[in-house]
């Protein structure tokens, strides 16, 4: 159970949560939220937005009867959280770019803070597509250097990636596999997958992928893998 | 430690009669993270098949009103993997280990078995009931004759006691649960899966693959309480019941009901701690109701 | 009002698929204070037997996660007041009036059938999947071939069309229907009510008198668009189909599944309002997606 | 949909809901409430407390899901009320005599109002018993000629009926029964019965009682009978 301390709407249907939490956690990886007893029987998967300071965030969008409960919560209310589960991006060595879709762009903030704090000087580049509407942008603009927008658009119209730069992506699959398949194959390109999931620690077999090593499991083995392990490039 | 809830399934001794079910519970090893796997009265594995499966393609989770559908098709690394590093760390820990086995032939369960021969397991649960693979699983579970065959042949060639894990899918499930008691068993557990089906309105197309998965979870709890009583009434083999168990009181009517053990499923994704909670609940009606062992309400109703 | 939803059912003519299912809606007076009758797409009277039944003693009503457990007993007033008392309200209904059958034996139903000749109801509904009777009832309707002996017999002497009630407790629920086509059904409706159990641990006691009852409401959906799917394969007349609908997303999803009409059940209670909102969404539905008629959806998956 | 005006605690367990309501409502009448979508699936049938200028008011014990969920409700919140449903008590001519066990106390108040306010010199006799402890009593003491309270005993120990009363009782079955059994004959005596209820409007038979006249519905041809009907005295 954690303490709510804000759960705000900060654009048509996505809010943002803010729970109070202490541990390690990792830009990428995602906690289990139930905030219902057992009408939804399963938790959601949603990702760290961002971590600081025992402050833990969420940026979520409702679409079903789970995050419809979720919007409603008010500060001093509590949620269950499990995690945080999934691997998590890995460490980024040299530049960034990153290529976000829709309330896919949720993970990518925390992973560029962390970025920030950890590499002051490297360079990252952001691209946000929205189909309708866009939000968070100002939080990317602030520590980028330089944001791409496209709203209503296909970003990888857009998308022109630097050599040595590693591209992280989230956003819809089709987003990402156009991605995947649009960046040279010399740069290194993360996808950050999703999957209904049951468990969210790998017991049930429920969100399993196919990948070029065999079957592995979204909130174990994942979320974010190399794309060549699961898109066909 | 007391023991209000220590159990015996034929000269199997258990703890307590809450064991997590198979296919919900990995090999134990994810939950470790939340408790020590001993304070459970048992644990089931993942259904194993001869060899390595991969499972089934597409969607394999769907939410429904208080159930879950699944189609994971058996995904498992095959027995021998399995006995290679799945059982050292399990026959570790100090509990009832039940191992789950499904197949797709007479043979590749024959075989399988023999395999497991190997080991010391305690009770293997004979998985004739899964209604999520094409070949054997449930084709075996729905008919009273074909249940009783395979089970003869299993219990034939296996060291371990046998107890078959029956479909809420076939015909009257006394008849089966009275054929696989002839044929040998040791004991009957159920339910698995009620096939269901789902469609995603939206995409004007079939969910699963598979076209029907598996439902299981608080929905179907009448559905299994029910079959669970009439198996109990039908056999004098011991009953392992299941089927949307979700708390202490769920799981003491399926005892009512004449239950020696039951299985936590799907309730296990809703809350990971469901099967401590239930064992601590049992407890505590035993000591509020003044009774020296669980087994004095079983079968009372 | 425009034709999205106008369906047949052989012959018959449905202002929209839309109908509360045997034994949710009384014989529709009361729920005439919550809206015009004549906006349903027909209407499915309670069973009915040939003589009156005061039904099934104690608790008849048990609450489930997502379902509802209940044990009439198909209390009715019997056919012959019937038709003297409700008979001439329901025949003035601007909708289709479905007359829900059931009977203890060959004989009730036969004679249940004939006195209904009298009368021009245009379809009559032989309900042989009744959980909660001790005769007759579901005994019928587990079997392909006692349900198809009966469907036959019955065919014989109606002069209405009959569309025949498929118990999800039985044999292979496709076998059962063709059994009923090949009898000379006009048309199938299923699910009725799963069998099912529910004990009060307080009490140490069963909760039915009759010991076991009858599940429908969401809980049980998926099993019943998976049986629903199974029979619309397996036969060429029609199918009303029912079991857990509760939105017109759920009503869809059984019209894709190959469903001519749907019945709503349950979900009566939670909502009265129910099937006037699942005829709303089926034709906002229509109009979002182009559909000049809604059967051009149907079978779809 | 009813706006929720308020929602108190008055006892462990017991609450007292207020809401806005226009319409006709007879003592004895209930209404259906749901304050949930389909998690439970049933509305529960709680009895009218009282109802004046547009207020209705409800007293109900926790005792499970539905009630708890009533029970979190707050003012301004909404609820779906259904009703009013049943006979509700007759008229009653000549004097009172009230016996009200735990939460069957609810009913009984509104019935003493309206008695008072068409019966102003009627002579009224409340009986009311308890388990653990006693609740609303002043209430019916401001407005009966007397109040026999008793707490953990049995009511029936204190009862005795005058010549001419007419006795109204609503509480546990059993306890009801044995009001039924110590009334004289001559005294006329109304119960009101409790049954699980699906539709609450007689279409699903799922409340029926036996009664000397055949079955009856306890939600429509109910839920106040007199005791002949439905004990065995
Ligand atoms: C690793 C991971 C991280 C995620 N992070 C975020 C995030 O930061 N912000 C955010 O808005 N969303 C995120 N999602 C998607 C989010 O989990 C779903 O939108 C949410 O579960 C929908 O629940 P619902 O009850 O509102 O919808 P419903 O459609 O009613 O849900 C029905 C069932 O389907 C599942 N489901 C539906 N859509 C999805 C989906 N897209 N992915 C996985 N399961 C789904 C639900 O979990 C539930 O079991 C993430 C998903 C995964 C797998
Ligand atoms: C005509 C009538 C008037 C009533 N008036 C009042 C009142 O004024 N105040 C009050 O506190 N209670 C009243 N009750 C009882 C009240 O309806 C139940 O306490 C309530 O339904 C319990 O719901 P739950 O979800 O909290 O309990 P649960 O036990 O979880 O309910 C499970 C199911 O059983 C039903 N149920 C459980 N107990 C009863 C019961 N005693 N009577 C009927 N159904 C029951 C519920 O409606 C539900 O369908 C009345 C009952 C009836 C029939
Ligand atoms: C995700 C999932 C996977 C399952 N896998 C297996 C399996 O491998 N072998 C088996 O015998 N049963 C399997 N089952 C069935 C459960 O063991 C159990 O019989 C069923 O879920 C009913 O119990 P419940 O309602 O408590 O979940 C699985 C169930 C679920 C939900
Ligand atoms: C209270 C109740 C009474 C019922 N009575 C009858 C009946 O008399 N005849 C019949 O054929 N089905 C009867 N049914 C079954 C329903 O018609 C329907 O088949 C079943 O409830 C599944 O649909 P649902 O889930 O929408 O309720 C009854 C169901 C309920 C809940
Ligand atoms: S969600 Fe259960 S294995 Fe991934
Ligand atoms: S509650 Fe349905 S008839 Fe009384």
């Amino acid at each position: 159970m954690a303490v709510i301390l804000s759960n705000t709407l900060v654009s048509a249907g996505v809010f943002k949560m803010t729970v109070a939490f202490t541990g390690v956690v990792k830009p990428g990886q995602f906690f289990m939220l139930r905030a219902w007893d057992k009408d939804p029987l399963l938790s959601r998967p949603i990702s760290v937005h961002d971590y600081e300071s025992g402050q833990l965030t969420f940026l979520y969008q409702v679409v079903g009867k789970g995050t419809e409960i979720l919007a409603k919560l008010q500060a001093d209310d509590e949620v269950t959280i499990q995690g945080p589960y999934g691997n998590g991006f890995p460490e980024i060595i040299g530049d960034l770019c990153i290529v976000g879709g829709g309330i896919g762009t949720a993970p990518l903030y925390y992973l560029l803070r962390h970025y920030r704090d950890q590499n002051p000087i490297g360079k990252c580049r952001v691209y946000l597509g929205f189909r309708d509407i866009a939000y968070g942008i100002e939080a990317f603009a602030s520590l980028a250097d330089e944001v791409v927008l496209d709203v209503g658009g296909i970003i990888t119209h857009k998308l022109s990636v630097l050599p040595g730069e590693t591209v992280v992506t989230c956003g819809p699959e089709l987003m990402m596999a156009a991605v995947a398949n649009a960046v040279p194959a010399e740069n290194t390109v993360y996808v950050s997958l999703e999957a209904h999931m049951a468990c969210g620690i790998g017991a049930c077999l429920g969100c399993t992928c196919e990948t070029r090593s065999g079957n592995k499991k979204v909130c174990k083995d994942g979320p974010v893998f190399v794309r060549e392990e699961v898109f066909n490039v | 430690m007391s023991n209000y809830l220590e159990t015996k399934f034929n000269d199997i001794h258990f703890k307590n009669p809450v064991i997590p079910a198979s296919g919900t519970f990995g090999f134990g090893r994810e939950y470790e993270a939340f408790y020590d796997l001993a304070k459970l009265g048992g644990l089931c594995s993942k259904g194993l098949t001869l060899e390595p499966k991969s499972g089934n393609t597409g969607m394999r989770l769907w939410e429904t009103p208080a159930g879950l559908m699944n189609s994971i098709g058996l995904e498992n690394p095959g027995i021998d993997a399995f006995i290679e590093n799945e059982w050292p760390h399990l026959k570790e820990i100090d509990t009832v280990t039940i191992v789950n086995v499904g197949g797709k032939d007479e043979e590749s369960y024959l075989t399988a078995i023999e395999k497991l021969n190997a080991i010391d397991a305690q009770l293997i649960e004979l998985n004739i009931s899964c209604p999520n693979v094409k070949a054997g699983g449930m084709a075996y579970g729905i008919k009273a004759e074909t249940a009783g065959e395979i089970t003869r042949k299993v219990v034939e060639i296996s060291r371990h006691p046998i107890m078959v894990k029956l479909s809420p899918n076939g015909e009257a499930v006394a008849d089966i649960a009275r054929a696989c008691e002839d044929a040998g068993a040791q004991g009957i557990s159920l339910i698995n899966t009620l096939q269901g089906m789902a469609i995603d309105y939206r995409k004007k197309a079939v969910v699963f693959d598979n076209l029907y998965a598996g439902l299981s979870g608080p929905a179907v709890k009448p559905i299994a309480l029910r079959m669970a009583h009439q198996v109990c009434q039908a056999v004098k083999i011991p009953v392992m019941a299941m089927g949307g168990i979700s708390d202490w009181k769920d799981a003491l009517e399926f005892i009512m009901a004449g239950a020696t053990c039951i299985q936590i499923g799907t309730i296990n994704f809703n809350n990971p701690m469901a099967p401590l909670e239930i064992i601590a609940g049992l407890e505590a009606y035993c000591i509020n109701e003044g009774l020296a062992n669980i087994g004095e309400v079983r079968g009372i109703v």
